[in-house]
């Protein structure tokens, strides 16, 4: 391959790990695209090994990916982990052999790192801030006492119990009656489901908040089948391409954009930069975007 | 052959005793049974396929619950509530089908239920060893006990399974047709041991279709029909043919006349066929009209030479010619020899010979959808139609085309695999052992089936281990000898000792 | 001996016998979460219940014939995953009209079951691991084809999956519908159904009655994967979009249906239109739970214990059917 | 007819055959891989390897004593998860030591392998309904039990998990070689071992020998589940948290592990030894495609392809040993 060897510490071409979770998912490839486009445009800088666990919730098989890195000896890991807490001790003992570790997209559990004594920079998005934004504008079109669902992804990931925050910070505010929670699992054809079941409980539902896109492309599904379209609104989370054709046709009403694409690439630089000591381990929150119908035009 | 001791009496104190023993399933198997057997005797039970032998014996032996009726050992009520408690008591029982299991060794097949261990760890040398002695005993000295029991032929693993049943201490022994894969110097072997056992007191049970063998051994002998007692006499007071009066219940069947036949043209020609050390370049012909027996002892590799010919097994070497063709029939798999006109009734029914699950109907037209059916839609009339008329013609004896095969007496099981291939009407047939565990009446019924194939010009090949049926019923003999054809006679040049010493040939000649 | 030989109304007996079992639970199924919601007992419901069974009701069916057979298909579920990514591209990225798309996803389907039947046949290798090993192998097919991303067609594909105006169900519930009686006639009235069913009791009775089981089988497992495909254009009909990773799991869904309907797991034995009620049955469980808004754990307990409780009611009902004929 | 009989030497020679050929498809692929990357043939990486191959290894064990007496045990990846989760909320929540938490989560292994057992055996039924029954219901269980919530723990736990210094391999790994030595001799030399592999082979001899299946099989399917609990030890450990979403999908790995070790799914034949080769091979696969870096779609394909591979290899290794003795 193209990845050179480490001769020492202060190689000019270091070799950094970029360790998604489940790359069978939109977010996390693209995420993986930005990150190898960049590298191309720096192939001279760094070179790059993309990872993903074949199963978002398969913490195990990420733990060992980080091992296999440490094998390997990788310069710097940019790890996206799979779960805030169960990471810390394998990060632990990357640190300890040298590696340099940043933190993207599911920040790392403060109280972990804190009892471990690590310091490990996160790079990424606030994702209840994101879901309030998206939860503020649903809330606008909608009138109080309405009622409305959420739609979470794994109950027990990171991300997904802060964009139920998110949403319900922005919903409980604007006086909405919130009369479902249930988990979609990720999934479009479970969401489905769940939605389907949701709105011939809830005659009265007048929108559901999906924690993801394809929960939210599940949820719109429901809706049509059950002849409500207009009637229940949407919002998701990710933007991905596919929700971007419903929103300009009204069938979702918005999502999220917490720019997946340059996530990776900001925690890479993040990485460049500790490892030409030109950068101190700081934490850097990224932007999210509320996109809707006027927005993409 | 040595004529039994004299026959102990009733002097002899009842060993074991059976009252008005009931059975039923979907219809009574068993009605009103009354049965006594003497320490030191050997009591044949004999009956048609079906008339219930089985069924008492396993409720003898405690596999079975009976529905009605008592039992006594030794005086004592017994009513065993599972196979080791009639152990326990001291009934063993040798089943008609094997049980044993492939997977593990003589050895441990021989131990079933009784492995020699210290703290749960098997014994392996103090079970070898005794199996060694158990097989000696049986005259299978030469069986490695620590071989898979995959590796034997059929025969050999019944006289595992009798040995395994011998080398236990019991009062009573049943023996349902333990003879029926067995080639004579086997019986001869195992009627020795049956000696002993009455000299020491044990009662045996003795289940044969056999006649032969009967009169050779048992003491008394009850007749079932029907599930009913006909009647229980010492053997000298009984002649065949009353037996098999009592037995179907009617005159018996006229012998059929097995008289010679004039054989056809070439119907099927083997040259050199050989595979593995079972089958070494085997060749002969069959003519159209002729019955050609194909004798030989066990594990002579005759089932192996019948499986080659169809393609079930693939040969090394050599090639199978339809009539006078000289170009070979291309038999890749048994598909190619069943269209070829050419077709094998399996030795072991019920792994290669029926669908157990399914019922006799489904069973019977397999080999045959085709004619009972229209551009792959089954005609359920015609379907039944054929069912019934060749199980009519084999004289099945059970509750109807419906009744599924796991549920008919062995002999039953038997004719339904003929009727398939009768009803295929195939121009060579390929018999291994038709007749194992047929009762005698049946027996009639497929020897006068195999003259009527071959009276219709086909060519038939029997292999069987009765000797002396393939001495009645065949035009021509072939007497294999490990994995070779040792000898061929036609009907009226041969004596049991030729074939024998034929049989024996090449087994001899490899020991000096 | 008259009496002994099953009569025609026996049969009829017994064939009610083994429909109401399953009817029953069916019903008890629905009678509790009609008590214990207000909007459960609602055609809506049991529309929306309906079309969202077709694409299970199809691939059941086909797990129905690989159980008969005596094999299994762990892979239906990224078989689907894979043809709904076919289609998704071909609508959305090549333009082709749906006619044509769906037509491509169920070949798709039908290769990959030809692939896995013609491996297992031409090396007797079991189908579980075979399966297995397309169940990764369509899954990365799937993401190449979808190049990881969800594929939205929107209305173009709607017509199969939406619920006609009037009677409430869509179209892919009635060729569901109609899969399932056409699979219970092949299964009990033609020669090929004859073939599997004697294949899953005893293969090597059938092999040395001069049947060639291998094409048989290898047809089955297409058959499978066509029925999987064809389950992937409901799906991806219904939603609107092809999910690259859709389907997973599936597998074992459509196994507990077919379970739980009493086909047997060892071959031989197998009953298309139970299986229908085996799906029935999980779809009704599904919705209720959803519906009642039961929480992941409890959803969890009580899928798997009604599960188990299925089948051993079967048990019983088996025996009782035995023992009153 | 002395040649016929298998001497002692054929024997060796047979066994030796045996363990070749995967030792081959073994060093095949660690030749391929340290070929690709520059780093994969160091101790680091066989290190890592054989710590993570811990919790596999014991789980395919069990995995192989479920195959060899015909039975299917679909449940060990949730019955890990909720031996995990009792560890973690345990240690974490209730502040039990190491050693009492970590009997305490084998125990509930036991627990859900011998429900598995008793239902199985009980209304004989088919294991695979049974064990899919649990899988929803351990999963659940394991949900209810961490409240949803990831339990970390910390360096605790890490005792077992972590490389000693020194040997580079983990107490868990040396336990997991222990077990597989064990499980071996067990299956082979005991009494125990026997009736399982003929109660494989053929439940009803075994019950006419006198014997009674069915305790042995509810044994079996409770080692299996303590097995199960034994890994969720290692795999916590390793973590230093315990996940209520662990182990899913793991029931596949640990069937193809033990198959690809030539274990037959239809009973009465298998090989411990055989089956930690088997995990060997799925460990490195992984572990050398996560050190190439190859993307995910390709990742499923060679997957895929390597556990079909690797079983038709194996049916031309039988052949070929068969042909030769
Ligand atoms: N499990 C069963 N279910 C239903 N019917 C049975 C069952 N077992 C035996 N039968 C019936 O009981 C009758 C007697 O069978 P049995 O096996 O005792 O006969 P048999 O005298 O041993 O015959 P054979 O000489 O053919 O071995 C048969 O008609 C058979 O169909
Ligand atoms: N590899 C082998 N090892 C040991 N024995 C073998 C092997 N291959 C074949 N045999 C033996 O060759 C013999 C040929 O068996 P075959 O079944 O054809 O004989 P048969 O004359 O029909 O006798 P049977 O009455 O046992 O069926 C069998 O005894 C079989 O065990
Ligand atoms: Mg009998
Ligand atoms: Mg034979």
């Amino acid at each position: 391959g193209d990845r050179s060897s480490k001769p020492a510490a202060d190689n000019d071409n270091p070799t950094i790990a970029l360790i998604m979770k489940s790359l069978a998912n939109e977010f996390f490839s693209t995420m993986a695209d930005g990150a190898r486009d960049h590298q191309k445009a720096h192939a001279d800088e760094y070179s790059l090994i993309v990872n993903g666990i074949k199963d978002e919730r398969d913490l195990a098989q990420q733990m060992s990916i980080v091992e296999q890195m440490i094998a390997q000896q990788v310069d710097a890991i940019v790890i996206a982990p799979a779960d805030s807490k169960a990471l810390a001790p394998v990060l632990k003992r990357a640190l300890e052999a040298g590696v340099v570790v940043v933190n993207i997209d599911n920040k790392l559990d403060d109280g972990v790192l804190e009892q471990s004594g690590i310091d490990i920079p996160f790079v990424g998005p606030d994702n209840r801030d994101g879901a309030r934004k998206a939860g503020e504008h649903l809330a606008k079109t909608l009138k109080p006492g309405d009622e409305v669902a959420i739609l979470e992804g794994v109950p027990t990931a990171f991300n997904g119990q802060q964009r139920r925050a998110g949403f319900e910070d922005a919903l409980k505010a604007a006086e909405l009656k919130i009369v479902a929670v249930q988990s979609g699992q990720w999934e479009m054809a479970k969401a489905n489901s769940v939605a389907a079941a949701m709105l011939s409980e809830h005659p009265n539902l007048k929108a559901i908040a999906a924690s993801n896109d394809s929960m939210a492309l599940g949820a719109a599904a429901a809706i049509k089948a059950a002849g409500r379209e207009g009637q229940v609104k949407v919002v998701g989370f990710d933007n991905i391409s596919a929700v971007q054709q419903m929103i300009k046709d009204g069938k979702i009403l918005a999502t999220v954009d917490q720019h997946g694409d340059q996530l990776a690439v900001y925690g890479i630089e993040q990485a460049l930069a500790m490892l030409k000591g030109q950068a101190a381990a700081d934490d850097r929150q990224t932007p999210t975007d509320l996109i809707t119908a006027e927005s993409i035009k | 052959m040595n004529t039994p001791a004299p026959a102990p009496g009733s002097d002899q104190p009842t060993l074991l005793s059976l009252r008005g023993i009931c059975k039923s399933y979907a219809a009574p198997v068993l009605t009103d049974v009354d049965f006594d057997l003497h320490s030191g005797q050997v009591h044949a039970l004999v009956g048609a396929n079906g008339a219930g032998k089985s069924t008492l014996s396993r409720i003898v032996s405690g596999l079975t619950p009976g529905d009605g009726g008592a039992m006594t050992l030794g005086g004592q009520p017994y009513a065993p509530g599972g196979k080791a408690e009639a152990e326990a008591a001291g009934v063993q029982m040798v089943m008609q089908e094997l049980n044993l299991v492939p997977t593990l060794t003589v050895a441990e097949n021989i131990h079933m239920g009784h492995l020699p261990s210290r703290f749960g760890w098997v014994r392996r040398s103090v079970m070898n060893a005794q199996a060694r002695e158990a097989l000696t005993a049986a005259g299978l000295g030469d069986v490695d006990p620590s071989a898979p029991v995959s590796t034997l032929g059929v025969g050999q693993q019944q006289m595992v399974e009798i040995a395994a049943t011998l080398r236990r201490s019991c009062r009573v022994l049943i023996l349902d047709e333990p003879t029926a894969a067995l080639t004579d110097p086997q019986i001869d072997l195992l009627f020795e041991q049956i000696a002993m056992l009455k000299q020491r007191g044990v009662g045996i049970i003795y289940i044969s279709h056999r006649m032969d063998e009967i009169f050779r051994i048992a003491d008394r002998i009850t007749i079932l029909r029907d599930g009913r007692v006909i009647t229980a006499q010492p053997t000298g007071e009984l002649t065949m043919d009353v037996i098999i009066r009592h037995m179907a219940g009617r005159d018996p069947v006229e012998a059929t006349d097995m008289g010679e036949r004039t054989p056809g043209a070439v119907k099927l020609r083997v040259e050199h066929l050989s595979r593995g050390k079972a089958v070494r370049d085997v060749s002969f012909e069959l003519r159209g009209g002729e019955i050609v027996g194909l004798a030989g002892l066990v594990g002579s590799g005759r089932t192996e030479t019948l499986r080659a010919i169809i393609g079930a097994d693939r040969p090394d070497a050599g090639c199978v010619y339809r009539n006078d063709s000289s170009t070979p029939v291309k038999i890749r798999q048994p598909r190619d020899a069943v269209r070829a006109g050419i077709a094998m009734i399996p030795e072991d029914r019920k792994q290669d010979g029926l669908l157990l699950s399914q019922p006799v109907r489904a069973n019977t037209t397999l080999a045959t959808m085709g004619a009972v059916s229209t551009a792959g839609w089954i005609c359920s009339g015609d379907e039944r139609r054929a069912a019934s008329r060749f199980n009519d013609i084999v004289e099945l004896r059970g509750a109807g085309i419906e009744q599924n095969a796991d549920e008919l007496s062995g002999g039953n099981q038997q004719k339904v695999v003929i009727a398939r291939w009768l009803m295929r009407d195939s121009e060579v047939m390929l018999f291994d052992e038709p007749t194992r565990g047929i009762d005698v009446a049946a027996k009639w019924t497929v020897y006068r089936e195999l003259a009527d194939l071959a009276g219709r010009g086909k060519a038939v090949l029997v292999v069987s281990s009765d000797l002396r049926e393939l001495m009645a019923i065949c035009d021509r003999m072939l007497v294999m000898s490990a994995g070779r054809i040792a000898g061929e006679f036609t009907r009226g040049q041969w004596t049991y000792d030729d074939i024998m010493a034929a049989a024996f040939s090449n087994y001899l000649n490899r020991k000096s | 001996m008259g009496e002994l030989r099953p009569s025609r109304r026996a049969a009829i007996q017994r064939m009610a016998a083994e429909y109401a079992g399953m009817t029953l639970v069916l019903a008890a199924l629905v009678g509790l979460f009609s008590a214990m919601s207000d909007h459960f007992f609602t055609t809506a419901t049991f529309s929306t219940l309906a079309n969202r069974a077709a694409d299970l009701t199809v691939i059941a069916v086909g797990m129905t014939f690989v159980l008969v057979v005596a094999g299994i298909d762990l892979s239906v579920g990224s078989v689907l995953a894979l043809g709904g990514s076919v289609l998704g591209v071909a609508m959305a990225q090549w333009g082709w009209p749906m006619p044509a798309a769906a037509a491509l996803c169920i070949v798709t389907g039908l290769a990959a079951g030809a692939v896995n039947g013609a491996i297992t046949v031409a090396w007797a290798i079991p189908s579980f691991i075979v399966t297995l090993g397309m169940l990764e192998i369509a899954r990365g097919g799937a993401y190449l084809v979808a190049n990881e991303r969800t594929q939205y067609i929107g209305d173009a594909i709607a017509g199969i999956g939406a619920p006609l105006a009037g009677i409430g169900v869509s179209p892919a519930f009635m060729i569901a519908l109609a899969v399932v009686i056409i699979g219970q006639i092949v299964l009990t009235r033609t020669v090929f159904g004859r073939y599997m069913i004697a294949i899953g009791t005893n293969e090597q009775v059938v092999r040395l009655s001069g049947i060639d089981p291998r094409p048989i089988k290898a047809i089955v497992f297409m058959i499978c994967g066509g029925l999987a495909g064809l389950g992937a254009v409901f799906q991806t009909s219904r939603l609107g979009a092809a999910d690259p990773n859709a389907g997973i799991g599936l597998e074992l869904s459509a196994i507990a249906a077919v379970v739980i309907g009493g086909t047997s797991l060892m071959g031989g034995r197998g009953s298309v239109i139970n299986t229908f009620f085996g799906v029935l049955i999980i779809a009704v469980l599904e919705a209720g739970l959803n519906q009642l808004g039961v929480q992941e754990p409890a959803k969890r307990l009580i899928t798997g214990a009604v599960i188990v409780v299925a089948v051993v009611a079967d048990v019983y009902r088996q025996k009782l059917t035995r023992a009153r004929s």
